[in-house]
């Protein structure tokens, strides 16, 4: 079983995307919203550790709305899928049960 | 699949709660349950009827209102919470002998244990803070 | 059938009242049958500092709260050891003695076991 | 000196109203003026009139309201802050359509340039958010 | 006499409202008499960037509202070059184009220059 | 003329004291409170940052109440100084202005 971990805080800012990916397991999932999408560009903060999970079976998702919303849609680092609210309610069907940080 | 959401944040203040009513769209829309809303902590505040947002703005309020309308949706504010943050009832506003109540309708002041039962009968839980 | 629910608890007492309203869901959360743990993590374990003095800022004592868990009970009590280590917090210095000390690896474990996170 | 202070934070969610409330007891005990305290963003909050806090915990809208009566304070919500987050006077609950006002005594609503001439005014301001 | 008033502006748009009621400052302040400034930072350079969309989230858009800064007639709008460079935000990629970009040591001297601060 | 630096966030959750230090002046204060105060003991982030700043003139108080409230006085770093409100507003009075951070 797995877990979906959400990120809702600027990586820049807070902690909390570190401390997710420290504890995160194989076959998890990462969903990037609301601040925690300025994770997904490709100077983020830990973005070489993230990319280092994503190779090891991790699978990062940004909420594609949020992207937009603060125009960084040009800026995103490789291997992270976009999704919508529905694709999100899917992500958390998908895994046992859903872990929000922030 | 039995869904049940807790709010932790305040409306406007933060983007939370808009992920929240967001998410719920989205559950409803694939023909799930939603069992129950929790507001808790500041989310508490996503219960008043008096937050007079321009017009030009999205007011979360009413759409918590339309939506639990449209879907028969149990939306259950934290007494504890509410209370601490000025989110009071007809009942509650007698007892704390306040001169006026704010709770907007649809929404249901009850206890914490609310959210616990919402975790033992839903099939998932989604928190936003 | 009884379900397994997890708190979590990350942040720091007193700044922010996360922490004190995430101890009374774990307390609410005690009389129903269910498999209720609670892990304390990143600045969450600083609220198992001994010593803590909050009357000092008209605060209720977070220390003072913790043993009720145990009396409530609620038997799984985790600590994040690389979160007690950051902070150089001895196990001597923790107001609970019943702490399940977990690495980041057991942690990633024990979410995966949960049917629900409660994350605070 | 005169100091004016801004507070932008909720009361009891967030430690930094009492810190704010606390300094300003500082300033009065050592003579200085308090020209105005000017709350902003979620601060907004410590002005409701309906936070029922347990007995035996602290409650920072009465204090702040027992601070203003003895010092003669000019405590000051802004309104675009207070509409959106539902903390209202009786006249814009009556502009608004609203069923009732929860604005607490000594509190006033005013524009956020009551802010600025405070800082015009003041030796000193002192955030906290 | 008029008093040199900085506004700091730290905070990611859009996530928290603390941008956008920063900037609502800054405007109300443009009608004192006053030498009004406004320093972008740490996440708040985010708010420059061009292409924000946000009627995806039904907010109102930052990028459009920061021109009227100029307009009320705000002269001096600092960015902090240390924050654009973390996050890899080029000049070009900014919606405003009077930007004075300072680094550490010159924010640290407009900070001490300033009769108030005021931060978000 | 010099600043006073205010910091209410613990610099194990926030990057505001990081911040803060990157672009304080000599003679500046740095006042820590609420859990900013974490920033005050010896295992902190940046907590040998903060030494060396101290060594080249800035001042660091932290809120004796708030290390109390929070069980820290065992555990505090040299050379910071505790102080009450009374001396916190003194502060504000000895520098020009007062940027608070969080």
């Amino acid at each position: 079983m797995s877990t979906l971990h959400t990120i809702n805080k600027s990586p820049y800012s807070h902690n909390t995307l570190t401390s997710c990916l420290a504890v995160c397991s194989e076959n998890d999932g990462i969903l990037l919203l609301e601040d925690g999408v300025f994770g997904a560009i490709t100077s983020a903060p830990v973005a070489d550790e993230l990319q280092k999970l994503i190779q090891n079976g991790i699978s990062v998702f940004a909420l594609i709305s949020d992207i937009k919303a603060r125009g960084l849609e040009d800026k995103l680092a490789p291997n992270i899928k976009l999704v919508d609210y529905n694709i999100f309610v899917q992500l958390t069907i998908n895994h046992r049960s859903v872990q929000s940080w922030y | 699949m039995i869904f049940s959401l807790a709010v932790y944040a305040a409306p406007y203040s933060s983007q939370a709660s808009y992920s929240a009513y967001k998410f719920a769209m989205a559950t409803l829309e694939q023909g799930h349950k939603l069992h129950r809303i929790f507001f808790y902590q500041d989310g508490a505040h996503n219960a008043t009827n008096l937050a007079s947002p321009p017009q030009d703005e999205f007011n979360l309020q009413q759409a918590w209102q339309s939506l639990a309308k449209d879907h028969n949706l149990d939306l259950v504010v934290c007494i504890a919470a509410a209370l601490r943050r000025g989110v009071l009832n007809e009942s509650e506003a007698k007892r704390y002998n306040k001169p006026s109540h704010n709770l907007a309708d649809e929404f249901t002041i009850s206890g914490l244990g609310q959210l616990v039962e919402a975790a033992v009968v839903s099939d998932r839980l989604i928190s936003f803070g | 059938m009884s379900k397994k629910i997890l708190l979590i608890s990350r942040q720091a007492p007193y700044g922010k009242s996360t922490a004190r309203e995430a101890i009374d869901i774990a307390l609410a959360a005690s009389v129903y049958d269910q498999d209720i743990g609670i892990l304390f993590m990143d600045d969450g374990v600083f609220q198992l500092l001994k010593n803590q003095q909050s009357n000092q800022i008209d605060q209720k004592n977070i220390a003072s709260i913790l043993p009720a868990l145990a009396l409530y009970g609620i038997e799984n009590i985790y600590a994040h050891q690389e979160s007690l280590n950051a902070r150089a917090i001895r196990a001597d210095e923790l107001i609970l003695d019943n702490l399940q000390l977990l690495n980041n690896k057991d942690v990633g474990s024990l979410l995966n076991q949960q049917d629900h996170l409660l994350s605070f």
